[in-house]
């Protein structure tokens, strides 16, 4: 029983680290069609954010809580600067913007080699976040995994309440369900993508600090996670906040599951089968957004 | 247009002419149809071959063996060389792929013609180039301790075997009175081998093991092992986890509340250069197991780390494969000595026998198997980053890579 | 020739009905337009019929069944569209565009060889939309009224008996709106002709019958000068300030 | 949904594309016959046996090039799981290889080694005829990609979903090859063989003669796609690619359209995989991955996805610079990669196929 709970947990807990990689590809992907491989390489960059960052400020608690939105900013910038180079360029073309962006990480990739060295660096958690908090002797929730849970938790709200409630995120939702409309109803639409693109990668920078209480902080750790986060995006439905929190959750409890009971490579590939077997059913992810336009 | 369809199929004629009628040798027909690659030691410089991953994810590794067998020639040089030629250093990306490996090694030993090649890292690496040295009868060192069941002709394991590290690690927690291990290793050849002994040493030795499980490479979520772990209550964990999962699986081992104290982590790749990217906070008091570290006392240690440092940097620290890499290429100076030539089959025949001071000690090679004794030594990781030893065999162990002297062994190869 | 059946059509888009309950038969050579202002649920319905989109109800041509079926075999069925921008293949010469409207029904052999004579269909089309001498040039690089002709050619070729047009002449000039008529009076033989249009001159010159739809339900149906002296529809056209009205 | 439709390369100008399209049928003629005569007469001459055994794995690349060319770059198929099919073909082959290896009755030698195993595994079993392993190495490929590809594109998954999911096929067969150790080597891979249908390997004649089979099996590809491309399906093909809902309404089934192209890409990839055994001596999971068949996809991109020989070119002069640049530069090689997707991708959609072509527009432009 114990062990069924600390699973889900467990589970429950991987999910909220997909769904916080899987935010910020949602809504690039919602918004411009745009594969954008280079995601992972902007978690990269949040998580190397924290490691500079602790160059200066040798607290561990105050140096993540200020990598935060530091961590948002560059990455978001990074991302803003890729919208304005390539991938405006790109927007008839998403499956190009795919083969692009794998080349910008690429690069990116490389130049945090040249920059930071081939191995992983090393960050320090705060000691509040290695503990974690005992329920039953076999049962503990460790505070890392809380704490992404709750991060996870605050992206979504704060995503949810920028979308639905500001002029902004009506203006992204405007874009999404019909980018011409949008621009003949005179949203600057160039503008909505650079911003929408500033969020979705800013949320990458963010997951990026998560990841440092997690795994590695090295130039590969993007390409480990991304994969998985554009499943979640893809079984969950272009443009949907909802679908990829469900998708998200439920791929990440599965996976536990499966690994519990058999081996993490099973799992894997059972989670893959999975995916394909739902596509079947709804080939457009969870939640489509439906138009008379024919395609 | 007619002209042109003439002429491709004159070509594909052609073609298929050429593969009936160059057809060479059949399997076993011809034994002496490959006479190998000599090298090239005309001149007043002999070229060797650095063959490492210099990109892709093994670069982490792997550069720094690549840096101190670079150390090695230059001190080399500076002493005069071998046999009065100065060594050439030809440097390969292997590019952490394992066919490119394979294409590497054979161009070091066809187009370079190098005397002998120094490197490779993972198993997979060294199976790809096996058969292009046995092929062209060249010489390889593999500097890396791994799963042993392999005894090539033509390659010199500078690494422990198994019966240098994993086993001398079970005797230790069997000392400690830890008899109940859980087995947590990356998914590929050496952790799978290396815990297939494991349990044939358990089996025989009072040990339980209560579990084994296997993270693909590169994986970083530990969530789901750690429950298992914790739940099995073990007394240890044997660690043959490779790479980023190390790191996160020491992440993941601190939050659940598991530490050095109640359950300690005997790991086998976890060497002074992965201790810094891992961080001390979550590997403090957690054990080791090799056959040398920075800190192992001896005027060649001392020697070797201040030249390294000195040509790499003061922050860079020293590891065990990269000591046995330092010393694959002194040995094979030494060898080279005794045979009074470069010649591979005079190399090889004076191989037995030749020994080094090293900085892990007194080192001597078994000219039976290619391998060499070495010291096993257990440590523990300090506060300060560097591994300090707490336990080890006294004397240098005999190479035993198919664990031919254990009885408990039989079967498993 | 068959006719077109439907009854008790509905569509909806997460909730929102846009075809609501239509009613509709189109007699065998008819020639039937369907106006109504925007967001009438015209193109809808064609969307229906074809299959595109997914509706509850019967929609038969001829004695057959039409809802259900994937849009591929609705057009072996022998229903063909047009869209409202023209859809042709861009990347493919007028020839090659024609050639594929005309093959449905080639045998798997025959498509994996070149082909070694233009069909007669196609020669004839060519000439009936008089792009003979455009003939290999890439479709996508025809002007505007020559794609939409393209589309009708490969109607022409694709020889189906139900044709459902969408706006046919939008966004043509005057010239180009004559030699459509011209092209639907030819295509129009034999068949029977759904046309989708805004254009009220135009449905005045070929419409032989006229539904209108409004708020994805038939408000008036009958010739030219019935649906024209409807009062409903004056009120409809009237109320949404539509261009025609 | 409109986001998933891929769109076709932009518009170059009129008067050349027609000029482009009534000469390509002449022009890809005599650079097949220039191809024919540089890799049977020029190349075996003039290269030393390394060098010819590097392109013999060069033209393996371009074999699973030349797939991806006509899915891709005619079908607007982005498969980014190509490794799937070329580790399919390629294990199929090994497996027999090692068997062979082994002689009559007898296990392969990891398998003792690694395996513990005390029989064959039941599906290794009929490797060891040659009659049922190598057109295994084409079928089973084939078949995968059919049995997928039905899935798929009757549902229709297209576009981005449809590259992500080959991409994820692709990490997932990787993981599950590197799992299963004791049967499949694991991430070692399958290698060590000695002979290649009893020729020895180490003989440079034999060498010699695997490199004759690739490049005959090549052409023979080339030859294939050239007639698919100018065959009425190829036309069908591209009209797909601009607009499947039309060529839907125009009552074919684009689903089994665009699965006759996935599955030959597949079969060509297939091959592919069976001839680098015997060329590079190796097959393993690292082939398969998502890196990997991203790669595939570069060269094809740089060459001219939509052209029948620029995947050709494409594929052998990305893994020729490879070779050579990371003898020299080991860290640029990543940064030019890199370049490389990005700027052919982004700025030359027609790749290496299209310059020839902008400098002509170029000059006409200035005359």
């Amino acid at each position: 029983m114990t062990v069924i709970v600390s699973q889900l947990f467990t589970g429950v807990s991987i999910g909220a680290v997909l769904l916080l990689i899987a935010l910020g590809l949602s809504l690039t992907f919602g918004q411009m069609g745009v594969i954008n491989m280079a995601h992972g390489e902007f978690i990269m960059a949040g998580a190397y954010t924290v490691y500079v960052l602790q160059k200066v400020i040798t607290g561990a608690g105050w140096s993540l809580l200020i990598a935060l939105p530091i961590a948002f900013a560059v990455a978001g910038a990074m991302g803003v600067l890729l919208e304005f180079l390539l991938i405006r360029r790109l927007y008839a073309r998403p499956l190009d913007t795919l083969l692009v962006t794998w080349g910008v990480s690429l690069i990116l990739q490389q130049a945090a080699r040249d920059i930071f060295g081939a191995p992983n660096v090393q960050t320090r958690a705060p000691d509040a976040l290695t503990g974690n908090i005992r329920i039953t002797d076999d049962l503990v929730l460790s505070n890392n995994r809380l704490f992404i849970l709750a991060l996870a938790a605050l992206a979504v709200v704060a995503l949810t309440v920028v979308l639905r409630f500001t002029s902004l995120g009506r203006r992204i939702r405007a874009v999404v369900q019909n980018r011409d409309l949008a621009a003949v109803s005179g949203i600057p639409t160039g503008r909505v993508d650079r911003l929408t693109f500033f969020i979705g990668s800013g949320l990458a920078g963010v997951a990026g600090v998560a990841l440092t209480l997690l795994g590695p902080i090295g130039p590969t750790m993007g390409t480990n996670v991304i994969i998985d986060a554009f499943l979640v995006v893809v079984a969950g439905g272009i443009g949907h906040l909802k679908g990829s929190v469900i998708v998200a959750f439920a791929l990440g409890t599965l996976q536990s599951l499966i690994e519990y009971s058999t081996t993490v490579s099973v799992a894997k590939v059972l989670v893959f089968v999975a995916i394909v077997a739902f596509l079947q059913w709804r080939p457009q992810g969870l939640f489509t957004l439906r138009t008379r336009s024919m395609a | 247009m007619y002209s042109l369809r003439g002429r491709r199929t004159g070509a594909l004629l052609i073609a298929v002419a050429l593969a009936l009628t160059a057809c060479g040798s059949k399997t076993g027909e011809n034994e002496s149809s490959s006479s190998g690659a000599v090298a090239d030691t005309s001149g007043d410089t002999v070229k060797v071959g650095l063959l490492n991953s210099l990109s892709g994810t093994m670069a982490i590794s792997e550069v720094t063996v690549r840096d101190s067998i670079k150390l090695a020639v230059e001190e080399i040089n500076a002493s005069g060389g071998v046999l009065g030629k100065k060594l050439e250093p030809i440097s390969e990306d292997g590019a952490s792929d394992w066919p490119t490996f394979a294409e590497k090694a054979e161009k070091l030993i066809k187009e370079d013609r190098v005397a002998a090649v120094f490197g490779c890292w993972t198993s997979a690496s060294r199976k790809a180039v096996k058969p292009v040295f046995e092929e062209n009868k060249a010489l390889l060192f593999y500097p890396v301790q791994y799963e042993g069941l392999e005894q090539s002709p033509y390659i010199f394991y500078t690494g422990a075997t198994t019966n240098q590290q994993i086993v001398p690690g079970l005797d230790y927690l069997k000392s400690q009175g830890k008899t109940s291990v859980y087995l947590v290793g990356s998914d590929y050849v050496f952790p799978r081998t290396a815990n297939k002994i494991i349990k044939a040493y358990a089996a025989a030795n009072g040990m339980t093991i209560l579990g084994e499980d296997y993270a693909p490479l590169g994986s970083t979520e530990f969530g789901t092992i750690v429950n298992k772990v914790k739940a099995s209550k073990a007394s240890a964990v044997f660690n043959t986890l490779n790479g980023d999962s190390n790191v996160a699986f020491f992440k993941e081992y601190k939050s659940a509340g598991l530490t050095a104290a109640t359950m300690p982590v005997v790991s086998v790749s976890i060497a002074e250069e992965e201790v810094k990217s891992i961080g001390t906070q979550y590997l403090a008091d957690q054990l080791t197991a090799w056959n040398y570290y920075q800190t192992t006392p001896g005027a060649a240690n001392e020697k070797f780390v201040k030249a390294y440092k000195a040509k790499y940097g003061a922050d860079k620290p020293t590891s065990d494969p990269m000591e046995a890499a330092y010393v694959s290429v002194y040995l094979w100076k030494a060898m080279v000595e005794k045979a009074g030539s470069f010649e591979v089959a005079k190399v090889k025949a004076a191989s037995d026998g030749v020994t080094f001071e090293a900085p892990e000690g007194t080192v001597t090679i078994d000219g039976a198997t290619q391998h060499i004794y070495k010291t096993a030594r257990i440590g523990k990781v300090g506060g300060d980053g560097l591994i300090t030893e707490v336990w080890n065999s006294g004397s240098p162990v005999k190479p035993d890579p198919y664990l031919k002297g254990y009885a408990w062994a039989t079967g498993l190869s | 020739m068959d006719g077109l059946k439907v009854r008790d059509l509905h569509v909806s888009f997460d909730g929102f009905q846009a075809v609501d309950g239509v009613d509709l038969d189109v007699a065998p050579g008819d020639i039937r337009f369907l106006i109504g202002p925007n967001g009438a649920g015209k193109t809808t319905l064609v969307d229906a019929v074809t299959g595109l989109v997914k509706a509850t109800g019967s929609v038969h041509f001829g004695d057959k069944e039409l809802l259900g079926r994937p849009v591929h075999q609705i057009a072996r069925m022998g229903v063909g569209r047009t869209f409202q921008t023209a859809t042709v293949f861009e990347e493919l010469t007028v020839l090659q565009n024609l050639d594929i409207a005309a093959g449905a029904a080639r045998r798997p052999w025959t498509l994996l060889r070149r082909r070694k004579a233009i069909p007669a269909v196609v020669t004839d089309a060519l000439e009936t939309i008089n792009l003979t001498t455009q003939r290999d040039q890439l479709a996508g690089t025809l002007a505007h009224g020559q794609k939409q002709w393209l589309e009708i050619g490969m109607l022409l070729v694709q020889d189906v008996p139900l044709l459902l047009l969408d706006e046919p002449v939008a966004g043509m000039s005057h010239d180009e709106r004559d030699a459509t008529g011209a092209l639907l009076g030819v295509v129009s033989r034999d068949r029977t002709v759904v046309v989708i249009e805004h254009d009220m001159d135009f449905m005045r010159s070929f419409a032989r019958t006229v539904t209108v739809l409004h708020a994805g339900k038939v408000l008036s149906e009958g010739s030219v000068a019935q649906v024209q002296a409807d009062p409903r529809v004056q009120e409809v056209y009237l109320g949404q300030g539509t261009r025609d009205a | 949904m409109t986001s998933t439709v891929e769109r076709p390369v932009s518009a170059p100008p009129a008067a050349s594309r027609r000029r482009f399209v009534s000469k390509a049928p002449l022009r890809a003629g005599a650079g097949l016959a220039a191809a024919a005569v540089l890799l049977f007469a020029v190349a075996p001459v003039a290269l030393s046996d390394f060098r010819l055994s590097l392109l013999a794995k060069y033209l393996c690349f371009a074999m699973v090039a030349v797939g991806i060319g006509l899915a891709w770059g005619r079908g607007g198929l982005l498969t980014l799981g190509q490794g799937v099919f070329f580790g399919l073909g390629g294990y199929a082959m090994a497996m027999h290889m090692k068997l062979a290896d082994a002689g009559p009755g007898q296990m392969p030698d990891f398998m003792l080694l690694y395996g513990q195993l005390d029989a064959l595994p039941w599906w290794w079993a009929p490797f060891r005829s040659p009659y049922f392993a190598l057109p295994a190495t084409v079928l089973l490929p084939m078949l995968v990609a059919f049995l997928l590809g039905s899935l798929v594109f009757r549902r229709r998954v297209r576009g981005a979903y449809f590259a992500i999911l080959s991409q994820a096929l692709a990490a997932a067969l990787a993981i599950f090859l590197i799992g299963q150790q004791g049967t499949t080597g694991g991430t070692n891979g399958l290698t060590d063989f000695q002979g290649f249908f009893g020729y020895d390997l180490d003989d440079p004649v034999n060498q010699r003669m695997v490199y004759f089979i690739v490049a005959g099996s090549l052409l023979a590809l080339l030859l294939i796609a050239r007639q698919l491309i100018k065959s009425r399906y190829g036309e069908l093909l591209v009209a797909v690619r601009d607009s499947e809902e039309r060529v839907r309404f125009l009552g074919y089934n684009p689903a089994n359209v665009k699965l006759v192209a996935y599955v030959v890409a597949a079969g060509m990839a297939g091959l592919a995989g069976a001839l680098f055994v015997p060329a590079v001596g190796i097959i393993n999971p690292a082939l398969i991955g998502i890196v990997p068949s991203i790669e595939f996809v570069i060269g094809v991109a740089v060459g001219g996805r939509a052209t029948l020989l620029g995947p050709v070119i494409g594929a052998v002069a990305v893994a020729w610079a490879r070779t050579t640049l990371s003898e020299e530069f080991p860290a640029a090689w990543t940064y030019l990669q890199g370049l490389l997707f990005v700027l052919v991708v982004a700025f030359l959609p027609g790749g290496l196929a299209s310059v020839y072509r902008l400098l002509k527009e170029r000059r006409h432009g200035r005359a």
